[in-house]
Protein backbone atom coordinates (compact mmCIF):
# COMPACT_ATOMS: atom_id res chain seq x y z
CA UNK A 1 0.00 0.00 0.00
CA UNK A 2 1.48 3.29 -1.02
CA UNK A 3 1.70 5.64 1.79
CA UNK A 4 1.59 9.94 1.48
CA UNK A 5 2.99 11.99 4.15
CA UNK A 6 0.52 14.76 5.37
CA UNK A 7 1.14 16.96 8.32
CA UNK A 8 4.29 14.95 9.76
CA UNK A 9 1.97 11.99 9.13
CA UNK A 10 2.22 8.68 7.20
CA UNK A 11 -1.12 8.03 5.89
CA UNK A 12 -2.57 4.90 3.88
CA UNK A 13 -3.87 5.20 0.66
CA UNK A 14 -4.81 3.07 -2.18
CA UNK A 15 -3.96 3.06 -5.91
CA UNK A 16 -6.87 5.30 -6.40
CA UNK A 17 -5.84 7.40 -3.68
CA UNK A 18 -8.85 6.75 -1.49
CA UNK A 19 -8.00 6.49 2.37
CA UNK A 20 -7.33 3.04 3.21
CA UNK A 21 -8.05 4.07 6.71
CA UNK A 22 -11.39 6.07 6.86
CA UNK A 23 -10.17 7.52 10.78
CA UNK A 24 -7.22 9.03 8.99
CA UNK A 25 -9.86 11.99 7.97
CA UNK A 26 -8.88 15.26 9.18
CA UNK A 27 -9.21 18.58 7.67
CA UNK A 28 -5.43 18.67 6.50
CA UNK A 29 -6.05 15.10 5.31
CA UNK A 30 -8.98 16.43 3.17
CA UNK A 31 -7.25 20.01 1.73
CA UNK A 32 -5.01 17.39 0.82
CA UNK A 33 -6.91 14.87 -1.03
CA UNK A 34 -8.58 17.91 -2.38
CA UNK A 35 -4.98 18.81 -3.83
CA UNK A 36 -4.96 15.69 -5.60
CA UNK A 37 -8.03 16.35 -7.08
CA UNK A 38 -6.98 19.58 -8.30
CA UNK A 39 -10.12 21.32 -6.57
CA UNK A 40 -9.50 24.52 -4.91
CA UNK A 41 -11.54 23.96 -1.47
CA UNK A 42 -13.81 26.97 -0.59
CA UNK A 43 -16.63 27.55 2.10
CA UNK A 44 -19.04 26.24 -0.81
CA UNK A 45 -16.61 22.96 -0.95
CA UNK A 46 -16.66 22.16 2.42
CA UNK A 47 -19.93 22.63 3.20
CA UNK A 48 -20.88 19.84 0.83
CA UNK A 49 -17.92 17.73 2.21
CA UNK A 50 -19.00 17.93 5.35
CA UNK A 51 -23.17 17.66 4.69
CA UNK A 52 -21.61 13.88 3.67
CA UNK A 53 -19.47 13.75 5.91
CA UNK A 54 -22.73 14.01 8.51
CA UNK A 55 -24.69 11.87 6.54
CA UNK A 56 -21.98 9.30 6.50
CA UNK A 57 -22.00 9.08 10.23
CA UNK A 58 -25.76 9.02 10.64
CA UNK A 59 -26.76 6.35 7.80
CA UNK A 60 -23.13 4.54 7.16
CA UNK A 61 -23.70 5.09 3.81
CA UNK A 62 -22.42 7.48 0.83
CA UNK A 63 -25.72 8.74 -0.30
CA UNK A 64 -26.33 8.47 -4.34
CA UNK A 65 -26.50 10.96 -6.20
CA UNK A 66 -29.84 12.20 -6.44
CA UNK A 67 -30.43 11.39 -2.66
CA UNK A 68 -27.69 13.74 -2.13
CA UNK A 69 -29.20 16.34 -3.99
CA UNK A 70 -32.10 16.30 -2.65
CA UNK A 71 -31.09 16.08 1.14
CA UNK A 72 -28.86 19.06 0.46
CA UNK A 73 -32.17 21.15 -1.18
CA UNK A 74 -33.67 20.25 1.89
CA UNK A 75 -30.56 21.68 3.88
CA UNK A 76 -28.64 24.18 1.91
CA UNK A 77 -31.75 25.37 -0.09
CA UNK A 78 -32.81 24.71 -3.51
CA UNK A 79 -29.78 26.80 -4.65
CA UNK A 80 -27.62 24.32 -3.84
CA UNK A 81 -29.24 21.16 -4.05
CA UNK A 82 -28.95 20.49 -7.49
CA UNK A 83 -26.60 18.59 -10.03
CA UNK A 84 -25.52 21.65 -11.86
CA UNK A 85 -24.23 23.22 -8.61
CA UNK A 86 -22.38 20.25 -7.39
CA UNK A 87 -20.61 19.62 -10.94
CA UNK A 88 -19.64 23.24 -10.68
CA UNK A 89 -17.63 22.49 -7.37
CA UNK A 90 -16.64 18.73 -7.97
CA UNK A 91 -16.43 18.58 -11.69
CA UNK A 92 -15.48 15.32 -11.64
CA UNK A 93 -18.85 14.03 -10.29
CA UNK A 94 -19.88 14.78 -6.38
CA UNK A 95 -20.23 11.23 -5.67
CA UNK A 96 -16.61 10.40 -6.77
CA UNK A 97 -14.37 13.72 -5.84
CA UNK A 98 -16.63 15.07 -2.81
CA UNK A 99 -16.73 11.36 -1.41
CA UNK A 100 -13.12 10.87 -1.69
CA UNK A 101 -12.19 14.29 -0.21
CA UNK A 102 -15.00 13.48 2.49
CA UNK A 103 -13.10 10.44 3.49
CA UNK A 104 -16.18 8.27 2.60
CA UNK A 105 -15.47 4.07 1.10
CA UNK A 106 -14.88 4.53 -2.32
CA UNK A 107 -17.94 3.87 -4.64
CA UNK A 108 -18.08 -0.18 -5.69
CA UNK A 109 -19.28 0.63 -9.13
CA UNK A 110 -22.94 0.35 -8.60
CA UNK A 111 -23.97 2.85 -6.42
CA UNK B 1 -24.13 7.13 -17.71
CA UNK B 2 -26.70 9.23 -16.51
CA UNK B 3 -26.52 11.59 -13.73
CA UNK B 4 -29.46 10.81 -12.33
CA UNK B 5 -29.28 7.37 -11.13
CA UNK B 6 -26.05 7.58 -10.10
CA UNK B 7 -24.21 6.02 -13.09
CA UNK B 8 -26.43 3.26 -13.92
CA UNK B 9 -27.48 2.87 -17.56
CA UNK B 10 -30.54 2.67 -18.30
CA UNK B 11 -31.56 1.65 -21.58
CA UNK B 12 -35.06 1.81 -23.37
CA UNK B 13 -36.75 -1.40 -22.76
CA UNK B 14 -36.69 -0.91 -18.77
CA UNK B 15 -37.94 2.75 -19.08
CA UNK B 16 -41.18 3.46 -18.61
CA UNK B 17 -41.86 0.00 -16.78
CA UNK B 18 -42.98 0.09 -13.65
CA UNK B 19 -43.15 -3.33 -11.61
CA UNK B 20 -43.70 -4.48 -8.24
CA UNK B 21 -40.78 -5.36 -6.43
CA UNK B 22 -40.19 -7.21 -3.17
CA UNK B 23 -37.59 -7.57 -1.01
CA UNK B 24 -38.04 -10.40 1.52
CA UNK B 25 -35.54 -10.49 4.33
CA UNK B 26 -36.11 -13.32 6.13
CA UNK B 27 -32.45 -13.60 7.86
CA UNK B 28 -30.47 -11.94 10.83
CA UNK B 29 -27.60 -9.92 10.84
CA UNK B 30 -23.69 -10.43 10.95
CA UNK B 31 -24.08 -14.32 11.42
CA UNK B 32 -24.76 -14.18 7.48
CA UNK B 33 -23.67 -11.64 4.93
CA UNK B 34 -26.98 -11.74 3.48
CA UNK B 35 -29.01 -8.96 5.39
CA UNK B 36 -25.94 -6.20 4.41
CA UNK B 37 -26.47 -7.35 0.40
CA UNK B 38 -29.71 -7.51 0.59
CA UNK B 39 -30.05 -3.85 1.54
CA UNK B 40 -27.43 -2.77 -0.97
CA UNK B 41 -29.88 -4.50 -3.82
CA UNK B 42 -32.58 -2.52 -2.64
CA UNK B 43 -30.85 0.75 -2.46
CA UNK B 44 -29.58 0.49 -5.96
CA UNK B 45 -33.54 -0.63 -7.06
CA UNK B 46 -34.27 2.96 -5.57
CA UNK B 47 -32.64 4.32 -8.89
CA UNK B 48 -34.86 2.32 -11.35
CA UNK B 49 -38.48 4.31 -10.12
CA UNK B 50 -39.96 0.76 -9.63
CA UNK B 51 -42.70 0.39 -6.82
CA UNK B 52 -40.64 -0.82 -3.89
CA UNK B 53 -41.35 -2.75 -0.83
CA UNK B 54 -39.13 -4.68 1.76
CA UNK B 55 -40.54 -7.58 3.83
CA UNK B 56 -39.50 -8.73 7.43
CA UNK B 57 -40.07 -12.28 8.00
CA UNK B 58 -39.00 -14.80 10.63
CA UNK B 59 -35.31 -13.59 11.98
CA UNK B 60 -35.26 -11.13 9.16
CA UNK B 61 -37.12 -9.00 12.00
CA UNK B 62 -33.60 -8.56 13.61
CA UNK B 63 -32.05 -7.14 10.83
CA UNK B 64 -34.21 -3.43 12.41
CA UNK B 65 -34.17 -3.92 16.39
CA UNK B 66 -32.61 -0.96 18.21
CA UNK B 67 -29.54 -1.07 19.84
CA UNK B 68 -26.72 -2.66 17.64
CA UNK B 69 -23.30 -2.45 18.89
CA UNK B 70 -20.85 -4.25 16.28
CA UNK B 71 -17.74 -2.99 17.66
CA UNK B 72 -16.83 -5.88 19.36
CA UNK B 73 -17.33 -8.30 15.94
CA UNK B 74 -15.37 -6.12 14.26
CA UNK B 75 -18.03 -5.91 11.53
CA UNK B 76 -19.92 -2.77 10.13
CA UNK B 77 -23.02 -1.66 11.79
CA UNK B 78 -25.35 -1.26 9.39
CA UNK B 79 -28.68 -1.06 10.64
CA UNK B 80 -28.63 3.00 10.99
CA UNK B 81 -28.95 2.13 6.63
CA UNK B 82 -32.04 1.07 7.24
CA UNK B 83 -33.20 4.63 8.36
CA UNK B 84 -31.98 6.39 4.75
CA UNK B 85 -34.51 4.35 2.67
CA UNK B 86 -37.30 6.72 3.28
CA UNK B 87 -34.23 9.28 1.74
CA UNK B 88 -34.78 7.18 -0.93
CA UNK B 89 -38.41 7.19 -1.39
CA UNK B 90 -38.46 3.58 -0.50
CA UNK B 91 -41.16 3.55 2.36
CA UNK B 92 -43.40 0.51 2.57
CA UNK B 93 -41.27 -1.77 5.26
CA UNK B 94 -44.14 -4.07 6.28
CA UNK B 95 -43.05 -6.80 9.27
CA UNK B 96 -44.78 -10.07 9.88
CA UNK B 97 -46.78 -9.65 12.84
CA UNK B 98 -46.49 -13.30 14.20
CA UNK B 99 -42.68 -12.85 13.38
CA UNK B 100 -41.99 -10.40 15.73
CA UNK B 101 -44.37 -11.82 18.61
CA UNK B 102 -42.51 -15.43 18.11
CA UNK B 103 -39.13 -13.43 19.21
CA UNK B 104 -40.95 -11.27 21.86
CA UNK B 105 -40.31 -8.36 19.79
CA UNK B 106 -42.76 -5.54 19.89
CA UNK B 107 -42.90 -2.59 17.13
CA UNK B 108 -40.96 -0.10 19.93
CA UNK B 109 -38.04 -2.54 19.58
CA UNK B 110 -37.93 -1.63 16.16
CA UNK B 111 -35.55 1.27 14.88
CA UNK B 112 -37.76 2.24 12.02
CA UNK B 113 -41.28 3.34 11.14
CA UNK B 114 -42.85 0.04 9.73
CA UNK B 115 -46.36 -1.54 9.00
CA UNK B 116 -46.93 -4.25 11.45
CA UNK B 117 -49.44 -6.84 9.16
CA UNK B 118 -50.42 -10.40 9.95
CA UNK B 119 -49.68 -13.68 7.71
CA UNK B 120 -52.67 -13.25 6.01
CA UNK B 121 -52.23 -9.37 5.10
CA UNK B 122 -47.99 -10.61 4.18
CA UNK B 123 -49.43 -13.34 2.40
CA UNK B 124 -51.31 -11.07 0.13
CA UNK B 125 -49.19 -8.41 -0.39
CA UNK B 126 -46.48 -11.27 -1.61
CA UNK B 127 -49.37 -12.59 -4.01
CA UNK B 128 -49.64 -9.27 -5.66
CA UNK B 129 -45.91 -8.57 -6.58
CA UNK B 130 -44.50 -8.90 -10.15
CA UNK B 131 -41.02 -9.73 -8.86
CA UNK B 132 -39.65 -11.05 -4.98
CA UNK B 133 -36.15 -11.46 -4.80
CA UNK B 134 -35.42 -13.65 -1.02
CA UNK B 135 -32.20 -13.39 1.16
CA UNK C 1 -48.04 -17.63 -6.78
CA UNK C 2 -45.33 -20.50 -7.05
CA UNK C 3 -43.32 -20.93 -3.55
CA UNK C 4 -40.05 -22.63 -4.32
CA UNK C 5 -38.16 -24.26 -1.10
CA UNK C 6 -35.10 -25.59 -0.64
CA UNK C 7 -34.71 -26.47 2.96
CA UNK C 8 -35.44 -29.41 5.08
CA UNK C 9 -38.28 -29.05 7.24
CA UNK C 10 -36.93 -30.81 10.08
CA UNK C 11 -33.54 -28.65 9.92
CA UNK C 12 -35.15 -25.23 8.77
CA UNK C 13 -38.41 -23.06 9.11
CA UNK C 14 -38.58 -22.72 5.60
CA UNK C 15 -41.56 -25.26 4.75
CA UNK C 16 -43.35 -23.68 7.63
CA UNK C 17 -42.91 -19.83 6.85
CA UNK C 18 -44.15 -20.90 3.31
CA UNK C 19 -47.02 -22.64 4.64
CA UNK C 20 -48.13 -19.63 6.43
CA UNK C 21 -47.61 -17.07 3.99
CA UNK C 22 -49.09 -18.76 0.82
CA UNK C 23 -52.31 -17.97 -0.36
CA UNK C 24 -55.25 -20.33 -1.06
CA UNK C 25 -54.82 -21.99 -4.54
CA UNK C 26 -51.05 -21.21 -4.31
CA UNK C 27 -48.55 -23.73 -5.36
CA UNK C 28 -45.18 -24.97 -3.67
CA UNK C 29 -42.54 -26.68 -5.46
CA UNK C 30 -39.81 -28.67 -2.86
CA UNK C 31 -36.69 -28.83 -4.27
CA UNK C 32 -33.01 -29.70 -2.88
CA UNK C 33 -33.06 -30.69 0.44
CA UNK C 34 -37.16 -29.67 0.80
CA UNK C 35 -37.92 -32.46 -0.90
CA UNK C 36 -37.68 -34.44 2.57
CA UNK C 37 -41.11 -32.59 2.87
CA UNK C 38 -42.71 -34.50 0.17
CA UNK C 39 -41.92 -37.82 2.27
CA UNK C 40 -44.79 -40.08 3.78
CA UNK C 41 -44.13 -40.83 7.69
CA UNK C 42 -41.60 -37.90 8.81
CA UNK C 43 -42.40 -35.50 11.65
CA UNK C 44 -43.10 -32.91 9.24
CA UNK C 45 -45.80 -35.38 7.01
CA UNK C 46 -48.21 -34.20 8.69
CA UNK C 47 -48.46 -30.60 8.80
CA UNK C 48 -47.32 -30.82 4.80
CA UNK C 49 -50.46 -33.12 4.49
CA UNK C 50 -52.95 -30.49 5.70
CA UNK C 51 -51.58 -28.30 3.92
CA UNK C 52 -52.70 -29.63 0.92
CA UNK C 53 -56.29 -28.76 1.01
CA UNK C 54 -55.41 -25.35 0.49
CA UNK C 55 -52.13 -25.41 -1.67
CA UNK C 56 -50.87 -27.50 -4.54
CA UNK C 57 -47.40 -29.04 -3.43
CA UNK C 58 -44.95 -30.09 -6.06
CA UNK C 59 -41.33 -32.18 -5.83
CA UNK C 60 -38.48 -32.34 -7.29
CA UNK C 61 -38.03 -36.09 -9.07
CA UNK C 62 -34.41 -36.07 -9.88
CA UNK C 63 -33.65 -34.48 -6.01
CA UNK C 64 -35.75 -37.07 -4.62
CA UNK C 65 -34.06 -39.96 -6.74
CA UNK C 66 -30.76 -38.55 -5.63
CA UNK C 67 -31.46 -38.62 -2.05
CA UNK C 68 -33.16 -42.29 -2.04
CA UNK C 69 -36.24 -40.90 -0.92
CA UNK C 70 -38.37 -41.79 -4.18
CA UNK C 71 -39.92 -44.32 -3.09
CA UNK C 72 -41.55 -42.41 0.05
CA UNK C 73 -43.47 -39.99 -2.16
CA UNK C 74 -46.66 -38.61 0.16
CA UNK C 75 -49.70 -39.25 -1.90
CA UNK C 76 -50.82 -36.25 -3.27
CA UNK C 77 -47.77 -34.92 -3.79
CA UNK C 78 -47.03 -34.05 -7.80
CA UNK C 79 -43.99 -35.18 -9.06
CA UNK C 80 -41.76 -32.95 -11.54
CA UNK C 81 -38.26 -32.90 -13.37
CA UNK C 82 -36.78 -30.02 -14.39
CA UNK C 83 -38.89 -29.44 -17.47
CA UNK C 84 -41.95 -29.60 -15.05
CA UNK C 85 -39.96 -27.08 -12.66
CA UNK C 86 -39.83 -24.42 -15.94
CA UNK C 87 -43.44 -25.05 -16.56
CA UNK C 88 -44.42 -24.43 -13.14
CA UNK C 89 -42.28 -21.24 -13.13
CA UNK C 90 -43.89 -20.08 -16.28
CA UNK C 91 -47.52 -20.89 -15.44
CA UNK C 92 -47.67 -18.46 -12.63
CA UNK C 93 -47.99 -14.96 -12.46
CA UNK C 94 -44.80 -14.68 -9.90
CA UNK C 95 -42.38 -16.61 -8.10
CA UNK C 96 -40.70 -16.72 -4.55
CA UNK C 97 -37.57 -18.44 -3.52
CA UNK C 98 -37.64 -19.49 0.54
CA UNK C 99 -33.81 -19.57 1.22
CA UNK D 1 -40.53 -16.39 -22.47
CA UNK D 2 -38.06 -14.64 -20.67
CA UNK D 3 -36.24 -16.10 -17.59
CA UNK D 4 -33.66 -13.91 -15.05
CA UNK D 5 -31.73 -15.94 -13.15
CA UNK D 6 -30.30 -15.18 -9.62
CA UNK D 7 -27.58 -17.20 -8.29
CA UNK D 8 -26.42 -16.47 -4.20
CA UNK D 9 -24.22 -19.24 -3.53
CA UNK D 10 -20.85 -20.18 -4.81
CA UNK D 11 -20.51 -24.05 -6.60
CA UNK D 12 -20.11 -26.94 -5.25
CA UNK D 13 -20.42 -25.90 -1.52
CA UNK D 14 -24.31 -25.84 -2.73
CA UNK D 15 -26.94 -27.18 -4.72
CA UNK D 16 -28.11 -23.79 -5.97
CA UNK D 17 -25.92 -23.39 -8.94
CA UNK D 18 -26.60 -27.01 -9.81
CA UNK D 19 -30.53 -26.17 -9.72
CA UNK D 20 -29.89 -22.86 -10.92
CA UNK D 21 -27.92 -24.35 -14.29
CA UNK D 22 -30.36 -27.22 -14.70
CA UNK D 23 -33.35 -25.19 -14.60
CA UNK D 24 -31.47 -22.57 -17.33
CA UNK D 25 -30.85 -25.45 -19.32
CA UNK D 26 -34.61 -26.99 -19.63
CA UNK D 27 -35.70 -23.69 -20.26
CA UNK D 28 -33.71 -23.28 -23.00
CA UNK D 29 -34.69 -26.59 -24.28
CA UNK D 30 -38.33 -25.77 -23.80
CA UNK D 31 -37.08 -22.91 -26.28
CA UNK D 32 -37.29 -19.89 -23.61
CA UNK D 33 -34.96 -17.78 -23.31
CA UNK D 34 -32.68 -17.16 -19.96
CA UNK D 35 -30.84 -13.67 -21.61
CA UNK D 36 -28.70 -13.13 -17.90
CA UNK D 37 -27.84 -15.09 -14.85
CA UNK D 38 -26.97 -12.95 -12.21
CA UNK D 39 -24.46 -13.92 -9.29
CA UNK D 40 -24.59 -12.26 -5.76
CA UNK D 41 -22.85 -12.92 -2.49
CA UNK D 42 -20.79 -16.29 -2.61
CA UNK D 43 -22.72 -16.82 -5.83
CA UNK D 44 -19.41 -14.84 -7.87
CA UNK D 45 -17.54 -17.66 -6.97
CA UNK D 46 -19.02 -19.30 -9.70
CA UNK D 47 -16.93 -17.33 -12.44
CA UNK D 48 -13.63 -17.82 -11.27
CA UNK D 49 -11.53 -19.59 -14.06
CA UNK D 50 -8.99 -20.89 -11.60
CA UNK D 51 -11.82 -23.45 -11.12
CA UNK D 52 -10.19 -26.98 -11.50
CA UNK D 53 -12.83 -29.90 -10.01
CA UNK D 54 -11.51 -33.65 -10.05
CA UNK D 55 -12.19 -35.06 -13.81
CA UNK D 56 -14.78 -37.24 -12.45
CA UNK D 57 -16.75 -33.91 -11.27
CA UNK D 58 -19.09 -31.85 -12.97
CA UNK D 59 -17.05 -28.62 -13.96
CA UNK D 60 -19.31 -25.88 -12.52
CA UNK D 61 -17.75 -22.94 -14.08
CA UNK D 62 -17.21 -24.48 -17.84
CA UNK D 63 -20.99 -25.70 -18.00
CA UNK D 64 -22.01 -21.56 -17.53
CA UNK D 65 -19.21 -20.56 -19.56
CA UNK D 66 -20.44 -23.17 -22.16
CA UNK D 67 -24.11 -22.23 -21.25
CA UNK D 68 -23.14 -18.18 -22.81
CA UNK D 69 -21.55 -19.57 -25.42
CA UNK D 70 -24.32 -21.61 -26.91
CA UNK D 71 -27.43 -19.66 -25.67
CA UNK D 72 -26.07 -15.98 -25.48
CA UNK D 73 -26.59 -16.21 -21.80
CA UNK D 74 -25.22 -12.95 -20.29
CA UNK D 75 -23.45 -13.93 -17.51
CA UNK D 76 -22.78 -10.93 -14.97
CA UNK D 77 -21.16 -10.80 -11.69
CA UNK D 78 -21.70 -8.58 -9.13
CA UNK D 79 -19.16 -5.66 -9.00
CA UNK D 80 -19.26 -5.04 -5.42
CA UNK D 81 -19.70 -8.98 -4.12
CA UNK D 82 -17.06 -9.52 -6.70
CA UNK D 83 -14.58 -6.97 -5.19
CA UNK D 84 -15.35 -8.73 -1.15
CA UNK D 85 -14.28 -11.82 -2.25
CA UNK D 86 -11.56 -11.30 -4.58
CA UNK D 87 -13.40 -11.92 -8.08
CA UNK D 88 -11.95 -9.47 -10.80
CA UNK D 89 -11.68 -9.07 -14.11
CA UNK D 90 -8.42 -11.16 -14.48
CA UNK D 91 -10.00 -14.42 -13.12
CA UNK D 92 -13.08 -14.50 -15.17
CA UNK D 93 -13.71 -17.66 -17.04
CA UNK D 94 -14.89 -17.17 -20.41
CA UNK D 95 -18.73 -15.63 -20.55
CA UNK D 96 -18.94 -13.84 -17.40
CA UNK D 97 -18.55 -9.99 -16.88
CA UNK D 98 -18.39 -8.02 -13.94
CA UNK D 99 -21.38 -5.26 -13.57
CA UNK D 100 -23.33 -3.69 -11.01
CA UNK D 101 -26.27 -4.83 -9.26
CA UNK D 102 -28.35 -2.41 -11.60
CA UNK D 103 -28.06 -5.37 -14.08
CA UNK D 104 -29.66 -7.69 -11.50
CA UNK D 105 -32.98 -4.87 -10.70
CA UNK D 106 -33.01 -4.33 -14.24
CA UNK D 107 -33.24 -7.98 -15.27
CA UNK D 108 -36.22 -7.99 -12.45
CA UNK D 109 -38.10 -5.36 -14.60
CA UNK D 110 -37.57 -6.57 -18.15
CA UNK D 111 -37.73 -10.30 -18.17
CA UNK D 112 -41.37 -12.23 -17.61
CA UNK D 113 -39.84 -13.93 -14.44
CA UNK D 114 -36.60 -13.71 -12.33
CA UNK D 115 -36.32 -17.49 -10.28
CA UNK D 116 -34.14 -16.82 -6.86
CA UNK D 117 -31.45 -20.04 -6.44
CA UNK D 118 -29.55 -19.68 -3.12
CA UNK D 119 -29.00 -20.58 0.52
Amino acid sequence: MPTVNIAGKDIEVDEEGYLTNLADWNEEVAAYLAKEEKVEMTDSHWEVVNFLREYYNEYQIAPAIRVLTKAIAKKLGPDKGNNKYLYELFPYGPAKQACKIAGLPKPTGCI
Amino acid sequence: MSDVTGGIDMDDETEGVVKKFMFLNRKAPYGTIYALEALEVVLISAAFDQDVSLAFVDDGVYQIVKGQHTKGIDQKNFSPTYRALEGYDIEKLYVEKESLEARGLTEEDLLVDVQVVDSAAMANLMAEQDVVISF
Amino acid sequence: MLHIVNKSPLERNAVDSCLRLATKGSAVLLIEDAVYAATKGTAASAKVQAAMANLKIYALAPDMEARGVAGRVMEGVNLVDYSGFVDLVAEHKNCQSWL
Amino acid sequence: MKFGILVNEGPYNHQATDSAYQFAKAAIEKGHQVPRVFFYHDGVYNSTRLTEPPQDDRHIVNRWSKLAEEHKVDLVVCVAAGLRRGIKDEVLAPGFRISGLGQLVEAGIQYDRLVTFGD
